[in-house]
């Protein structure tokens, strides 16, 4: 995706980009109660930063990030998987969840539900938000894993996909055993 | 007992270890290491026969898997003692006798008696077990490892095209005695021997005995190389000479008459027994002779003697009455006596002048004084002439033949007529082997190659030369020898006899004839000059069964064309279609019960009938439109009716998942397409299959459609009455302190699977990831050709760090 | 900690393993160290819960607390605790020989926290009871399978990727339409809770229906005749670390799902079934065997092997008595581990001769005996040679056939055998025996002798199963017996009064 | 019994499995989407019929809410098709860039071998 041309598109987008967020993160913390969750909210929130690489381009998306959102989406499975963890230092099942009343806000259910969907919320928005990178950038001619990406997701021996496949042009010398 | 049992089983492996160890630095001497092991096992052997008292069946057991009832029980009688004699008596022969043959233009002098050890080891294993199971795991032992002896000198293509033939024929033929034993051990309750020839199978019905027979029978046949399988033994000669003098003259091939005579109490009553036998293996005799007749090269000449010779011990169990056998152990002593000469005979000629050839060869006698001598004894004893071991077997066989022929039945002159016939042309390639090698004029093309055999190697035929001469002359002290070992159920319980001279008897004036008639045949061939190239194809049957070999993996090949094992489009419309017949199939069968009705008006809700419309409109506009941006469009269409259609089922979750599911869907289908080039668009319709492709596509799909609908009808109709939903509906709140029961389900009751799925969506974000770097083959890697591995790593670690660092 | 909390470690170890060697990134000496450590501590694991599930009984965690039949629940008998073990040594095996095979600098950064997932997923396979919960398993299972399967390919072997993700997205799906069959018919999607409950539809056509598509799906996921078409070309093109796994363990989740739930979660009176597995496992065994005949290189012939093999399995399962059922379990303990060492000798036969293409390989037997030996065994294995493991499992079938006089099959099963040893040598004949290798006999690369090593540690490990098979058979039996005790599962999940 | 829905479900499945047997990607591709929505709504099909039910968010006064198993199940199986409709979208990338063709009959054409193979 190129960069939006329009600066009014690029302001616009900023500004959806924080709405979207808040009611994304909204959508995840009602969950538990109300259509909504982790699923819903962490796709709503990856949309968001799809919108916002339709406004200032790929490359400067991944950019304002500097995370990569694999290491996102593994930070969210992390989290999920230690809460799920956590029961077995006390002796309890794998996956017990446990509950807190907060006596703020008339009385607020708190509990570690959350804390898993949160996890969930954080996968949903790293894997989509990589995928989409990973097609945007070719359609900017650019290489779908960008140059520093390379030692992280690909053999010292790979090259990318985007140049022309060897095979259909074998060097001569190489047939020599 | 025990103790001598142990070490006759155990020293050969340890001989196989020790030949292993020595071999690296003994090199051609590792042999004098290894001849104590079959010179302990031997020694051990005649320990026990002389421990053991005649007519007595001793059982040594211990467990090893009672739960398939095999144990490893042992048997040490008559029959396995006197095996174990041949066994490990021709061993120490043999292993000396390698010791001067293999020298040092062999390799792997430790590998060759490590392989010897082991075969001898599955030999006397086989010999001794007391168990069916057990003798089949021995005998399948002697397949492998006489495998690895025929193929030993495996950088010759006939090396390893006849130790793969031994191999599939005696595996094949053993996986079909396989069958018998198990059908013999249902059929008995056990697979002991001990108790099985004491007759505990007899009551059972005599179907399942004829089958087991039949099918234990094609073992032996297999192993003793009997017509139709007769052609893997010639072919087997491509091992070294003394692997041929032990294992197919003297050991192996006689398991099959060993196995025989093992079963023979317990088969012996069977209908089929008399008629299988007699007619295969008498049959092979005559056969067999012919061939010998027929070759040329001296291995070949053996090897068919010695399935013609197999045939008559076989077949000789065929004949005998069920109060047993008697001079079995006297003709198959005999047999092992002249043939392990001959052939270690022929292995010395063969080294000595380089050819192997009868037509090559010739006036040998005045190089090699001493050999000739050995040959001429055991091919007089092979022929059967008067003074040797052979006469004696001679006689006492067509004896056997002549009472044979006066019972009632209908065949029994065909044994008589066979072994008259093998017999004849015994005489006459007895002669032509001694005469074509020693015999005639000297050859002068023979004296350049040549050289003298040290009298070392001489010594192990010299000694079974002497046996058959001795015992020729001496029959008694055979006879009182072999009337120790005495087997009930096998034998006669009457004592041996053998004499040198019977008198002018019917048998004396037959056995006259038939040596005159050999040696007339004989001459009458040399004057002929032997003038056919080779044995005809057409009656050797290795070619047949090679060009199967051959043709198999081009047949399978075909049939994997017919299959469609690489015609990737064609897998999922055989997937789909196999599905849609099973299931539609069963549908069909069962139509009266699952036919669903008719669709009542009342039943049907128009809003969602409505919605239903619409998403059939959207679906014919995908399968109809030709531009790719439309068709997602429908497809998308597709998505928020369904969206829609989740909302009528009250489940406001799903609507909203499904909506944004569908919405990055789409972008990531959109930011494919706009890679594809406009040109693979274009090219789609030239693309698509032909009509017929397209008409089995749709029936299939079709097929898949309806029975969906029917499925879907089927658990609508029979849906249970208590789902597990309404429990999450109940317990949402009080158990899991969340009101929206879908996520209560999702993050606590059946959080699990969220997790999971959480990690399946990190995974296949990892799996694209991986997709968008290409493993670029290594200049190696190419050379490897076509089927080279990628990714298998080949030459990453050498020249490709430098490759890489240099741009 | 009790038993029953550790039941996890199986599937939460591999899964922590996997995400902790993901946000590690790059390829380290540290993070095979971890992931090795990991990998035994997972065989460790394994073996106590199938100590426990041997002597005291099948262990019951129901996650999170909730059980069944409301609850996902994890269940460790004696069969979920083998086939742990069996997973856990091939993949410990498979780790180490990939880490004899690449030097740290070399390795792929996503291949061993995809190899972790993929164990997660056969791991939980194994444990589940739940209907539903087995199939996100299998979804794990796959997914992590795709990725693997791609992550290494180069241009050529891409094509490859299509088709079989085209056969098992089709197969995932039909098992998410029978899981929303079960869950229609029987309202719950516990296999207690369907054991019970299916029990009053016996005989029903409705209940042969769900059954007839589970085994559909779970056929195509054994690799049956005709619905294995995505194995044979695809498994070649794993990097042979990587398809020692797969060889071992992806197709025998399909065969253990089978016995699971054929014998344990449906009634046992599907005729139709049986007779359909035994006849579809027969051509499964011959059209596999020849298809491996018809191949000129070791990964192709070995692959089709993994089908022939699998054919023997299931004809076992549809022989349908403890004994046979104890048959398909010694059967599967024999097989995962002779497979995979199979292709761990063809990996070392590519390092050593540049390819496994049979008419350029030769002169391994001359030169390195000890891979031949290896080979040699566990092919003979494979073929059902005494005392190797291999002929215990066919004995038992062939016992089993013979008793229930189903001459044909037994008849295919044996004629298989020979077919089995004829490639066999095929391949002997080829890298070992030939003369002469067209690429050269590289024994300069060091690496074929770890790689060696480890397949000799499998081969040491499948003599003890040929010659221990005593104890091996004991464990099968006490195995088929907790499979076949329908009664017993269904309290011990749903507790007595339910 | 719900007719229309049976008949929705048919009626996708069939038209999704005539598109994945199609020789393009893009139209086979098409099909596995469609493949993924017509299985969950069988699993939807089993919560029974939702008229006059509500959603299922309970502690809110009114009609029966709807079985909420399904609906958690296919929550489930829509997030893992999404991601495997991911790879597959990724997959097709590769393989158009790899083999240069986005038709299926013509990338297992078997006159289409490796370069090498038909040198050898």
């Amino acid at each position: 995706m190129k960069a939006g041309q329009s600066y009014i598109f690029r302001a616009v987008g900023a500004v959806l980009f924080f709405l979207i967020n808040v009611f994304a993160i909204y959508l995840l913390l009602r969950g538990h109660n109300l259509p909504g969750g982790g699923f819903i909210g962490g796709l709503g929130s990856a949309l968001s930063l799809i919108m916002l690489s339709l406004a200032f381009g790929v490359e400067r998306t991944q950019g304002i990030l500097r995370t990569d959102p694999v290491r996102v989406a593994g930070a969210g499975l992390l989290l999920a998987l230690l809460t799920s963890l956590l029961p077995l230092l006390a002796g309890d099942p794998f996956l017990r969840h446990y509950h807190v009343v907060l006596p703020v806000l008339g009385k607020i259910e708190v509990g570690t539900p959350l804390l898993f969907d949160v996890g969930v919320f954080l996968v949903v928005v790293g894997v989509t938000a990589k995928l989409i990178f990973v097609l945007a950038r070719p359609n900017a001619d650019l290489t779908a894993l960008a140059p520093e990406e390379w030692r992280n997701y690909a053999a010292p021996l790979e090259e990318p996909i985007e140049k022309t496949a060897r095979s259909e042009s074998p060097a001569p010398e190489d047939d020599v055993p | 007992m025990a103790t001598a049992l142990l070490i006759i089983l155990f020293v050969p492996l340890l001989g196989a270890i020790a030949a292993l160890v020595a071999g690296r630095r003994l090199g051609a001497q590792t042999a004098w290491v290894v001849l104590l092991a079959p010179a302990l096992a031997c020694a051990a052997t005649v320990w026990l026969v002389l421990q053991f008292a005649p007519g007595t069946r001793t059982v040594i057991e211990w467990p090893w898997i009672p739960s398939l009832g095999l144990n490893l029980t042992f048997v040490v009688d008559g029959l396995a003692l006197f095996f174990g004699l041949v066994v490990s008596g021709v061993g120490v022969l043999v292993v000396f006798y390698s010791a001067h043959y293999l020298d040092h233009h062999y390799r792997d002098h430790g590998r060759f008696y490590c392989y010897l050890m082991l075969f001898m080891g599955a030999m006397l294993g086989t010999v001794f077990a007391g168990n069916l199971l057990l003798l089949f795991v021995c005998w399948e032992l002697t397949g492998v490892t006489s495998f690895l002896l025929i193929g030993f000198l495996h950088d010759k293509g006939e090396s390893r095209a006849g130790a793969r033939m031994a191999l599939l024929v005696t595996g094949g033929t053993g996986l079909a005695m396989l069958a018998g034993i198990v059908l013999l051990g249902q059929a008995a309750g056990t697979y002991e021997l001990a108790a099985l020839l004491d007759g505990v199978a007899k009551g059972a019905s005599p179907g399942r005995l004829n089958a087991a027979f039949v099918l234990i029978a094609l073992g032996a046949l297999g192993k003793s190389a009997q017509f139709p399988f007769q052609f893997w033994l010639p072919n087997a000669m491509a091992a070294p000479t003394p692997v041929s003098a032990y294992l197919h003259s003297a050991t192996m091939v006689k398991l099959g008459i060993f196995l025989i005579a093992r079963i023979f109490p317990v088969f012996r009553e069977t209908e089929l027994w008399s008629p299988l036998l007699v007619t295969v293996c008498f049959g092979t005799m005559g056969f067999g002779a012919l061939l010998a007749l027929m070759s040329h090269d001296l291995k070949a000449i053996l090897a068919y003697s010695t399935v013609s010779q197999l045939g008559f011990l076989l077949g000789y169990y065929g004949m005998a009455s069920p109060a047993g056998a008697q001079g079995d152990f006297l003709h198959i002593a005999s047999h092992v006596f002249y043939k392990g000469c001959l052939f270690m005979v022929v292995g010395i000629v063969d080294h000595a002048t380089g050819t192997r050839d009868v037509r090559e060869l010739g006036g040998l006698r005045h190089r090699l004084p001493l050999l000739a001598g050995i040959t001429a004894v055991a091919a007089a004893s092979m022929a059967g002439l008067p003074g040797t071991l052979g006469f004696i077997s001679k006689e006492y066989m067509l004896k056997e033949k002549f009472d044979y022929w006066e019972g009632a039945a209908a065949l029994n002159w065909y044994p008589m007529v066979l072994v008259v016939l093998a017999s004849v042309l015994k005489v006459a390639f007895s002669v032509r082997l001694f005469w074509g090698v020693f015999g005639g004029k000297p050859r002068p093309e023979l004296a350049k190659n040549f050289h003298a055999p040290g009298l070392a190697v001489q010594l192990p035929p010299l000694l079974l030369a002497g046996a058959c001469l001795a015992f020729g002359l001496f029959p008694t002290v055979l006879g009182g020898a072999l009337d120790r070992l005495h087997t009930v159920g096998l034998h006669h319980p009457v004592d041996l006899e053998f004499h040198i001279w019977h008198g002018v008897t019917r048998e004396f004036i037959m056995s006259m004839l038939i040596v005159a008639a050999g040696a007339g045949t004989f001459l009458l061939l040399q004057l002929e000059r032997w003038r056919w190239a080779r044995v005809p194809a057409w009656l050797r049957f290795d070619a047949g069964f090679e060009a199967a070999v051959d043709w198999l993996p081009r047949g399978a090949k075909l049939l994997g064309r017919g299959l469609r094992f690489d015609r990737q489009f064609d897998f999922l419309p055989i997937v789909l279609g196999f599905t849609v017949l099973l299931l539609g199939g069963f549908w069909w069968r069962h139509r009266g019960e699952l036919w669903p009705g008719l669709p009542v008006w009342a039943d049907i809700n128009p809003l969602r009938a409505f919605v239903v419309g619409l998403i059939a409109v959207a679906v014919g506009m995908v399968m109809h439109m030709r531009r790719w941006t439309s068709q997602l469009i429908a497809v998308s269409v597709i998505g928020f009716l369904v969206t829609f259609y989740y909302v009528l089922f009250r489940a406001p979750d799903l609507a909203m998942t499904q909506i944004l599911v569908e919405s990055a869907t789409l972008l990531l289908v959109l930011l494919l397409l706009a890679r594809f080039p406009r040109s693979a668009e274009l090219s789609e319709a030239t693309r698509a299959f032909p009509v017929g492709r397209q008409v089995m596509n749709a029936v299939i799909a079709g097929g898949m459609g309806l029975l969906v609908t029917l499925g879907a009808l089927m658990a609508m109709k029979h849906k249970h009455a208590e789902p597990a939903g309404s429990y999450y509906l109940e317990n949402s709140q009080p158990l899991a302190h969340g009101t929206n029961a879908v996520n209560t389900i999702l993050v606590d009751f059946r959080g699990f699977d969220t997790l999971l799925e959480a990690t399946v969506l990190v995974v296949a974000c990892l799996g694209a990831l991986g997709l968008l770097m290409r493993y670029r083959r290594t200049a190696e890697e190419w050379a490897a050709g076509a089927m080279g591995p990628a990714g298998y790593g080949l030459g990453r670690t050498t020249d490709q760090k430098k490759e890489k660092k240099s741009p | 900690m009790n038993p029953a909390t550790l039941m996890i470690l199986p599937v939460a170890l591999p899964l922590v393993t996997a995400v902790v060697a993901l946000m590690g990134r790059r390829p380290a000496a540290w993070r095979r160290w971890f992931t090795g450590g990991s990998a035994l501590l997972q065989v460790v694991v394994a073996f106590a819960l199938a100590s426990t599930a041997w002597h005291g009984g099948p262990q019951v965690l129901a996650i999170g607390g909730w059980a069944a039949p409301y609850g996902i629940v994890l269940v460790g008998d004696l069969l979920a605790g083998i086939m742990l073990v069996l997973g856990a040594v091939t993949a410990l095996a498979s780790l180490l020989y990939g880490f004899a095979e690449l030097p740290v600098g070399d390795e792929h950064p996503l291949r061993l926290p995809l190899v972790q997932f993929l164990v997660t997923g056969i791991n939980l396979a194994f444990c589940t009871a739940d209907l539903f919960n087995l199939f996100v398993a299998f979804e794990v299972m796959l997914i992590s399978s795709y990725a693997l399967l791609t992550l290494e390919a180069d241009d050529w072997d891409i094509k490859q990727a299509f088709p079989y993700m085209a056969l098992n997205l089709v197969g995932s799906t039909l098992f998410l339409v029978a899981a929303g069959l079960a869950y229609g018919l029987f309202g719950s999607l516990n296999f207690a809770a369907i054991a019970e409950r299916s029990t009053a539809l016996a005989g029903t056509p409705q209940l042969t229906v769900l059954a007839l598509l589970l085994f559909t799906v779970f056929g195509m996921k054994a690799g049956l005749f005709p619905l294995f078409y995505w194995l044979p070309n695809s498994y070649p093109i794993l990097p042979s670390p990587v398809a020692a796994l797969y060889a071992g363990m992806l197709t025998k989740v399909g065969v253990y799902v089978l016995l699971r739930i054929f014998g344990q979660v449906l009634p046992p009176d599907l005729p139709l079934i049986h007779t359909l597995m035994m006849w579809l496992a027969a051509a499964t065994m011959i059209f596999g065997v020849l298809g491996a005949v018809s191949r000129n290189f070791i990964r192709g012939i070995l692959s089709f092997h993994i089908l022939s093999q699998i054919g023997y399995m299931v004809l076992a399962i549809g022989l349908f008595t403890p004994y046979a059922i104890a048959a398909a379990i010694f059967y599967i303990i024999h097989h995962i581990i002779v497979k995979s060492t199979l292709f761990m000798v063809g990996g070392v036969v590519v390092v050593l001769n540049r390819s496994d293409d049979l008419t350029k390989t030769g002169r391994l037997w001359a030169v390195a005996p000890v891979l031949g030996v290896v080979f040699l065994l566990q092919a003979l294995s494979l073929a059902g040679v005494p005392p190797l493991s291999g002929f215990w499992g066919k004995y038992m079938i062939v016992v089993e056939g013979l008793r229930q006089r189903e001459w044909v099959l037994v008849g295919c099963a044996l004629l298989a055998g020979v077919l089995t040893m004829f490639s066999m040598l095929k391949i002997w004949n080829g890298p070992f025996w030939h003369p002469e290798a067209a690429g050269g006999v590289h024994l300069a690369d060091a690496r074929w002798k770890p790689m060696t090593a480890v397949a000799g540690g499998m081969t040491l490990l499948s003599l003890g199963i040929g010659f221990g098979a005593e104890f091996f058979l004991r464990v099968a039996h006490e195995a088929a017996r907790q499979v076949l005790d329908r009664g017993a599962y269904v309290t011990l999940l749903l507790g007595g009064g339910n | 019994m719900m007719w229309e829905t049976a008949i929705l479900i048919g009626l996708l499945f069939g038209a999704a499995c005539f598109l994945i047997l199609q020789a393009s990607f893009v139209r086979i591709l098409f099909g596995f989407i469609l493949l993924s929505n017509a299985a969950n709504l069988f699993v939807l099909a089993m919560s029974g019929r939702p008229d006059g039910k509500s959603a299922p968010i309970v502690g809110v006064a009114g009609a029966a809410p709807v079985d909420p198993l399904p609906q958690a199940l296919i929550l489930t199986a829509i997030v893992i098709g999404f991601g495997v409709i991911a790879y597959l979208v990724i997959l097709l990338y590769r393989t158009f860039l790899d083999q240069r063709t986005a038709s299926a009959r013509e990338l297992f054409d078997p006159a289409r071998e490796r370069p090498e193979e038909e040198q050898a």
